[in-house]
């Protein structure tokens, strides 16, 4: 059944599109999407998810498993870099390993975005409100990988600028793409509630067009990511396996705190991919202005490289059949 | 004359222009969206692809007291948040 | 009623968006939208609402209101730069006034698009053909801009090329974004005349499309906007009452013209949009090139820093109920 | 008859915006499509084409005329740039005229995308499995054309490198717009086969979007075939009679090879179209790495500036009318 | 050989270009999309945004003698629009 | 210190960088999406609009070893596929 829902996942045209751009990359083609188109696609799908969201949330309101859901959703953003830093203490030091476990901590919007196809494809019913919880991981991921960095690498550091509390905050919750999430999220529900006009006029660019956006944006990811794969080799086979079993245990942790929220199999399979996903982008933008003694190159390949890949083509099947055997559907 | 060739992140960009126009820079070229390697961090070229993380590079032709004073403000900028800067000759046409 | 029309117009997407990109400015968040993507979207929506206009014009054809309608919005473009250039020059120079005064004499067509925007959310009908005046008040305003500057300023300027009525025309008129606007005017309305079938194909991009890409718009303004708003304040005072006071004064002068000619509210309301805008990017871009002389942070930071946000939040309300007041609708 | 067919073909919306950048050159506005905004639009157009000609690909299936005809197409792209090299070998030396050949046996997807329109304007049926043609006919005319520098001057080439059969059909076949074409056919085949929900997702963007992005890329090509304009002149009269005849020497060809296949009219008029037109990307980009030695300036003023142009806006009702004389159809 | 540096509007690019040609520069590299700020106006920056008035930074390598030629033609335009040439010293690799 | 300017087809990038990564060289910057024109071929400009064939900038600051031992992997590079390279005097800020 796994093997089957692999497949299936692996036949969707986004990632019959990440794969086009991953095999260009191999075959050497010179194919490319010349920046910043790329960056004009993740504007787009943040602040269509955000929107949507907002929409969504307007719906559901925030009765029942919204508050929970958010919270805990924020506390595995706390937790999982936590012990992301112990492993990772193993091989590197403090500010490689606090950089690396800020980013898994955080979470991949487009992983999200994937695993959202992939419900739909199966007609397996979600709620807005996840994409709230999508948009404030981020922050205290990135607060948690700063704070550790401050505490466990205060003399370590020779000419460098204090760190402060405040810039420390200001660069987890004021970075672009969590800013434009949450914004989106506000507006979408603002929309809802005052003008359902607007909702309505919206749906053609933030509805209707997303899927095949999503489709051009994971041809790129797909270059992307295939050329951020040789330099994973160098980072040794300690990151290797990290990329992709770290993913796992995290999943693991998010089932059994989906079991224990009891969410639907649709939330239940966000959330976990929400502990599973590892950020390439706000984290590794955040870690590389406040801690520039971290090699960019071990965050963004493993993150990028490796798990992202990972969680999009098997892991988003795997945690749905795992969610499907943990969590009962009440039928 | 001189020419000053500053590449650095362009996030820093706000904080260099500043320090620019306190050493009253008669005047300054910006490019954005400039890649690279250091000598340490494999850093803009891995972070391109979001536009997060390039880098600008900033053109300035001035005297060389501007220079000494663009350096010393800086100077702390580009050893903190990596970058280079080098100065050359440079006659006006 | 004012403050209602207020609300309603600020909780509108297009307007939360622009504010989205305001407070990234003000948060210092690092939310940007790198050129030449904003270009992308001004050359889309110059195109879209171009063809749109087309379109409209051969439905409702040359007869009725739209020969003097147009007429009188022209006339409005050579008279508004002269009134402003007059208050000008009580503090600024030839070059500074006259390039200034040609700004406010020309128009802001994402004010007109966000005016439309909110007569469609308050089901007001208004006619395709104002675009045609929206596209027909640019080049004259350039053009006065340019005179004032031939006539009162000669023997000021050593080392000039003299400027030759050829080449004022020709920034005036060929100016990239006029061009493109009458140019799609044109399509649209050829397409109508002999294609309904293209009108159709073309609805999706042009028509649906349109006010999700206007929010991404004016999300980029707002950043924008709020970038050139702390260069308004060393221009002083004085130019930060102009920004506000001159295009309500405008804004009178276009609804008693609007009065006489018996326009119906909606169009009432596109008309005194258009008198009260004033241009950040044609003229300017024709100033720049035609009169070095003049301070462009003084017709940027104003058009664009403040009259721009004056208008698309409080403006256009506050416009629509003095069209309410002063021209009774037939019942 | 045909005059009326040239009329029709030249009021539709993407030929009028064709024009209309174009004008914007020769009026010498500054209405620019800056870089790499066009890239956008033609990764688009690419990923587009492919994918509905993907799903088109699997409703017919590859029973009837599909191989036949897709066979027919390469045999076309191997045997013009053989004819081309004879011809332009009277004036031209072997890397020139090799260059030139191949670009004129390749072929054009904004042309064939223009044909298309034009049938669909006249509710002619065409089948999907032409884009198959279209992408296949590509790598063919650059394998020619390398073959024919390789084979008639390897004397006089000091200093350059071997050229390797792999690195030709390297170059050839994974040319990034030959291989998103292949690329996104196939993933349209896949997805129709597997996933008819994702097809219907997918329409938004690669189906309603379509026309309209189709305009706003051929505003651009009308401003870059202008400017492309004058330096033909400086290439002679020679080519610029190349440009114009073989065109329709080859569209005879192409006709009488599908009246040879018996393809009905819309199959027939594309078949011709892919003959007719000449690459301006691909070939011209593999050209300038592969034989340096050859101008690019005239291997693009003449398919850009003039034969592209010549196609688009009288070619192709032109070669209507020859495949409706030519090729009776079944009433 | 020299190095010659020529940043102005992108506007007047063609212009320039042209001046180029007839004083037979042996080639020419263009970079558009450059913003900065000049001594008396603070222009480039400002406009960029809607891909106006942003500026076109030019490198030329070549001999004395053309730097020459290409003077006369070239500071008329850099004065009455703005934008700065600098010439410096270059050895081919 | 040395400054090198090398100019050439974006598609040579790869290359480039590679032979620079080879000599050793302390770091690099990349800039993309120039266009131009060299002695023989009037190429770039041709085909920039579809984003194939535009030229990359590269800038390098370095020692005069790296210098020479850059040259002799790139120059066989560029001299066929064309584009420039120029080594001229920097000093560091
Ligand atoms: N030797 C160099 N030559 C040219 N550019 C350099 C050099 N070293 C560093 N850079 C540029 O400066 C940026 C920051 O370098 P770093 O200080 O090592 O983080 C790099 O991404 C390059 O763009
Ligand atoms: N001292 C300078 N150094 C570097 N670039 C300059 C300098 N002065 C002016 N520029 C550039 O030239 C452009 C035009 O300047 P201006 O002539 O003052 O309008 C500016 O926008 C800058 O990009
Ligand atoms: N003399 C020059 N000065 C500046 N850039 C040049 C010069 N010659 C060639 N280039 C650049 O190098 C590229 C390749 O030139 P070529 O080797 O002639 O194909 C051109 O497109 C220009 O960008
Ligand atoms: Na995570
Ligand atoms: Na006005
Ligand atoms: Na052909």
């Amino acid at each position: 059944m796994e093997a089957n829902l692999i497949l299936q996942n692996v036949l969707s045209p986004p990632i019959l599109f990440f794969f086009l751009g991953t095999i260009a990359v191999l075959l050497r083609s010179d194919l490319e999407i010349p920046a910043p188109l790329p960056k004009l696609f993740s504007l787009y799908l943040l602040l269509a998810i955000g929107f949507k969201g907002g929409i969504e949330l307007e719906k559901s309101g925030f009765t029942g498993g919204v508050i929970p859901t958010v919270g805990a959703a924020i506390l595995m953003s706390l937790v999982i870099p936590l012990i992301c830093f112990i492993i990772l203490r193993l091989k590197f030091d403090v500010f490689n390993s606090a950089a690396i476990a800020a980013a898994y901590g955080s979470i991949s919007a487009v992983t999200f975005i994937t695993a959202e196809s992939f419900l739909e494809s199966q007609s397996i019913h979600f709620d807005g409100f996840m994409v709230a919880a999508l948009a404030l991981m981020e922050s205290p991921a990135i607060i948690v990988g700063l704070l550790l960095v401050k505490i466990a690498a205060p003399k370590n550091r020779p000419h460098r600028k204090p760190m402060k509390l405040g810039s420390i905050l200001h660069e987890s919750m004021l970075n672009g793409s969590v800013y434009l999430l949450l914004g989106s999220l506000l507006i979408g529900f603002l929309t809802a509630t005052n003008n359902p006009a607007g909702v309505e006029k919206m749906q053609p660019f933030t509805g209707k067009l997303f899927y095949g956006a999503e489709c051009f944006f994971l041809l790129d990811m797909g270059i992307v990511a295939a050329q951020r794969l040789p330099r994973l080799r160098k980072a040794g086979s300690f990151l290797i396996c990290f990329a992709v079993l770290m993913p796992i245990f995290n999943a693991f942790l998010g089932v059994l705190m989906a079991k224990a929220l009891s969410l639907g199999p649709g939330n239940a399979l966000l959330f976990v991919v929400l502990c599973a996903s590892a950020s390439y982008l706000a984290v590794p933008a955040a870690m590389r202005m406040t801690v520039p003694e971290a090699k960019s190159s071990y965050y963004i390949s493993t993150t990028l490289g490796l798990t992202f890949p990972f969680n999009i083509i098997v892991g988003i099947p795997i945690y749905m059949s795992l969610v499907n055997k943990l969590i009962p559907t009440v039928s | 004359m001189k020419r000053l060739d500053l590449i650095f992140s362009e996030r820093e960009l706000d904080a260099v222009l500043t320090a620019l126009e306190n050493a009253k820079a008669p005047g300054y070229t910006v490019m954005k969206h400039a890649t690279g390697r250091g000598p340490e961090r494999v850093v803009t070229e891995d972070m391109e692809f979001t536009g997060f993380g390039s880098n600008a590079h900033v053109i300035v032709f001035c005297e060389q007291e501007i220079i000494d004073q663009i350096r010393e403000n800086i100077k702390s900028t580009l050893s903190y948040y990596g970058g280079v800067a080098y100065v050359s000759e440079a006659i006006p046409l």
